[in-house]
């Protein structure tokens, strides 16, 4: 049964210095509170395992907290590049990064062997291409039946998946609705889970068929409102796009970067604080 | 219309569009494919279905999309799909009619690389690395391929080959047994090329209004095949470049609300 | 793009003889009425697919449609024995019956992996068990990561799969929920689908995450009122168990099952008629 | 309560609800499992998540399902998904604590035959086969047996390994790397075997009231071992029979309208 617990809580209890974590949200529902409280618990030495690393891990990779990062696009969405992410991968800053490097098609296949038990997952894809030159993690086997060359990649199993939803009840039910990407793959992929919430209700209300992850394959759900912005929240708010380009200005520089994780993260609280004192910044800019 | 009313972007957008069929299935990535699916979808093609990455399937934005994700491609859609789904039953399942890709290197067979510039492991630029590509490249039944043309955007070699077109030429792409066909063009802001039907190198097929054989040539990293007539593209209608500069003002304004 | 057919023109238009067919439905939404339309029209040949062959392949096979069975599960559920698919294995009438055995997850792993343009699909299944004696079809192979044993299995490809939906549009988007076993995966892997639907709408009104299959997927739709009957249709009749019960009396015996199908299935012209001389004859009885 | 006030099938069912840990997630066959587990949750367990192969995940039906996809197991479940995520990412991704099979032929064992009596190409009797029980006896954390004990049942060589239990017994299960521990209990009509910690051989731990160990040594096809002490499991508790009753009645009605 998953524990309703406050986020700085959750992060302490379940995620540790030199885990494999995958903070998941395919553009939506992106667990940017985690992130920052990953950040502001100065986790160290994380593999971090993600799709989009998005600006959520160019946060993470610049504030020094990742030794690894396993990942299938990594680019500000519409806007460019992630440049701490780049920074760490070109000049080793804050320090040297590790990367193992996929296709999406490779990471949802990886994730979906791992939420299935299975030691690899095949799929119809790489073929042609670089990139099993730069990651043996990507082989290539034969069809037992027909022969055809097919690739293999071993499953995701990070030690723990954060993801952000919609609602929770207060059994710790998780509900998410809209583009729902790998999260239910990652969290049953994972040996343990944090689920961030927009809010906890009495009654979930699920229409059939939805995506509901029952409370006791979650470890803990965290009420965070806001918890996925800049990413956006189906039903709550929308992307802001607007921030994704400014990080753009910001993320470009070592100093800019460090100074705006100082003043918003570091100097923050929490999630909440984070948000207004972004607020104060922007009004008197 | 006067000549200079319209941009060689608008061009490229407006002739990548006109190759979208009514009513064919597309995978599209952001950017400029994005752009010409819906100019396409907005005008001689209502009927078709677009699909993007992040499990969006019949998707009718009304403005384009910042990321592949955005909520108003959820809204909208006939069917959202979680990313395994689509990749698995969708993608690979082999149901795409077209695939639309964008790249910042692209060779004489149309194999395009948005990995790195320069060496793998010391790389001069970072790009974002495959997404969806390599598995959209291989897998619709046929893919289109748009870039501005220049000659650090088409090459003799690529630096990484991150999503397979014809591969070597010739039958290469089938002895590999990808599924699909592979590119049937190369959209640029110059011009269209096509791959040769044996050889599969990419030939100049047509140019858009304005400009030359020559010019193409000279943008291209490699000795460029023309074909023997090359015919002018027909300049932007009104009525595309309206719909296409309403879509893109609407885009702007809806991107850039206040944080 | 899906065309709205009557049933039987679609049944005439898209199931041949020798056709490898399967007609889905995990207890909910079983599509009976095209399996009566494709015993009226005398389809012979077939090969059937089906985790559960339930009372619908019953009557298939009894009517002497089939030539081979594809199956996790014979029985009758709840009830006990399938006397003509047993009739058909221990005694060859009305014809032999070749069958191909799996369990259920290898079944559901063979669906997906038709769905997803793979020629095999892997499972962590079979082992220890005798049904790979008796089953070429199922194979092991080794993770090319871990060494581990694991069974593999050719994917479905079936020329036509047969569904029943609650709804389609008059575009054709079919909409279903509830139990929706592999359905989805069923049609997606077929060369050919009809999907018999309870109500053609103007909107589906689709919840966000339904299980929703595009018109550009479908081949044929097919307005059927009540269609699933005696199995059920979440929102529209419940499961009519009584005649699950009542089918062990009628199929038990050649002749009872014979003057069955003769009365209620060959001598109506569709499934209304069919579910009117059925009344008929309860009421009479 | 006098000992004739209940059946011999009614304390077999009792007795295997006994063993359901409350919070377990159950992964439930139709027939017996199911009637146990529900009585389970109706009494000492209320938390129990019921799991049907259907894909109906912590369903609480208000009577026993007929088929494994009963409307009522939709209608009142946490969560329904598709069958083969069922497979995978619940049953075979190792997320379910215990496994509720019934059978036709047991061996010593636990290995389980619910496919053929006699020859499988020329079989006596048909049986309706594997249906999930292969992968619920592998991929649980743990399984439970119900069957009615008779020599016919417990049979000292199966007809058909339909479903792996113990294997040769020993360590050989674990030699062929079966993710979970197999079957630690078997429940008849008799009493309860459970395997031996080192050999994994069926041995009669406990009788139902009223029930001779010899009783079940004569009911079972191959020398069965009996433990020092063979405790007698205390009788049915009137909330259990009367919840047993209640259950069973409501099933009886809704199961039997008219056609």
């Amino acid at each position: 049964m998953a524990t309703i617990l406050q986020l700085n809580e959750a992060i302490q209890a379940l995620v540790r210095d030199g885990d494999t974590i995958a903070l998941e949200g395919f553009t939506h529902l992106i667990p940017f509170a985690a992130g920052h409280e990953i950040i502001r618990q100065r986790r160290r030495n994380l593999t971090l395992v993600r799709m989009t690393p998005d600006l959520i891990y160019d946060q993470l990779i610049g504030a020094g907290c990742a030794a690894k990062l396993v990942f299938s696009w990594g680019g500000n969405p519409g806007v460019g590049s992630l440049y701490r992410l780049r920074d760490a991968v070109e000049n080793g800053w804050p320090s040297p990064l590790e990367i193992e490097e996929h296709a999406h098609a490779g990471m949802a296949t990886a994730y979906a062997a791992g939420a299935s038990g299975l030691p690899f997952g095949v799929l119809r894809g790489y073929l042609g291409t670089d990139l099993p030159k730069y990651n043996a993690n990507i082989k290539f086997i034969e069809c037992p039946f027909t022969g055809e060359k097919l690739a293999a990649v071993p499953a995701h199993r990070p030690d723990v998946t954060v993801v952000h939803a919609q609602k929770a009840d207060r059994r710790g039910n998780v509900l998410m609705w809209g583009v729902v990407g790998v999260q239910k793959e990652a969290v049953l992929a994972a040996k343990r889970s944090i689920v961030t919430v927009e809010e906890v209700v009495d009654r979930l209300d699920a229409p059939p068929n939805s995506v509901v992850l029952p409370s006791w394959v979650v470890g803990a759900v965290c009420p965070v409102k806001g918890g996925a912005f800049p990413s956006y929240a189906q039903g709550y708010y929308p992307r802001n796009n607007a921030f994704y380009k400014k990080w753009d200005g910001i993320s470009r520089e070592r100093e800019t970067f460090q100074k705006w994780l100082e003043r918003h993260i570091m100097g923050t609280r929490d999630f909440g604080a984070f948000k207004q004192s972004l607020e104060e910044a922007t009004q008197y800019a | 219309m006067p000549e200079a009313s319209y941009s060689a972007d608008e061009m490229m957008t407006i002739a990548a569009a006109r190759m979208i069929r009514n009513g064919a299935s597309l995978f599209v990535g952001i950017g400029l494919p994005s752009a010409a699916a819906n100019l396409a979808r907005l005008t001689h093609a209502p009927e078709t279905v677009l699909i993007y990455e992040s499990g969006t399937i019949g998707t009718r934005p009304s403005v384009l999309p910042l990321s592949i994700g955005d909520g108003e491609l959820a809204e909208t859609a006939d069917a959202v799909v979680s990313v395994p789904e689509m990749f698995a039953y969708w993608l690979q399942g082999g149901r795409i009619d077209l695939g639309f890709l964008g790249a910042a290197q692209i060779d004489r067979f149309a194999n395009i690389n948005t990995t790195v510039i320069g060496e793998y492991r010391k790389p001069s630029t970072r790009l974002p690395g495959a997404g969806g590509a390599p598995e959209i490249a291989t897998c619709c039944k046929e893919v289109l391929i748009t870039l501005r043309h220049s000659k650090r955007a088409f090459v003799n070699k690529l630096d990484f080959l991150t999503s397979s077109g014809h591969m070597e030429g010739g039958d290469s792409r089938e002895r590999m047994q990808l599924p699909g066909k592979g590119p049937t063009a190369v959209i640029t802001d110059l011009g269209v090329l096509t791959p040769d039907p044996v050889t599969r190198e990419l030939t100049l097929t047509s140019v858009h209004p304005g400009v030359t054989a020559e010019k193409v040539v000279e943008n291209t990293g490699w000795p460029l095949k023309v074909a023997p007539v090359v015919e002018t593209l027909a300049p932007p209608s009104e009525n595309e470049l309206r719909v296409l500069r309403e879509l893109n003002e609407r885009t702007r304004r809806a991107h850039t609300e206040q944080v």
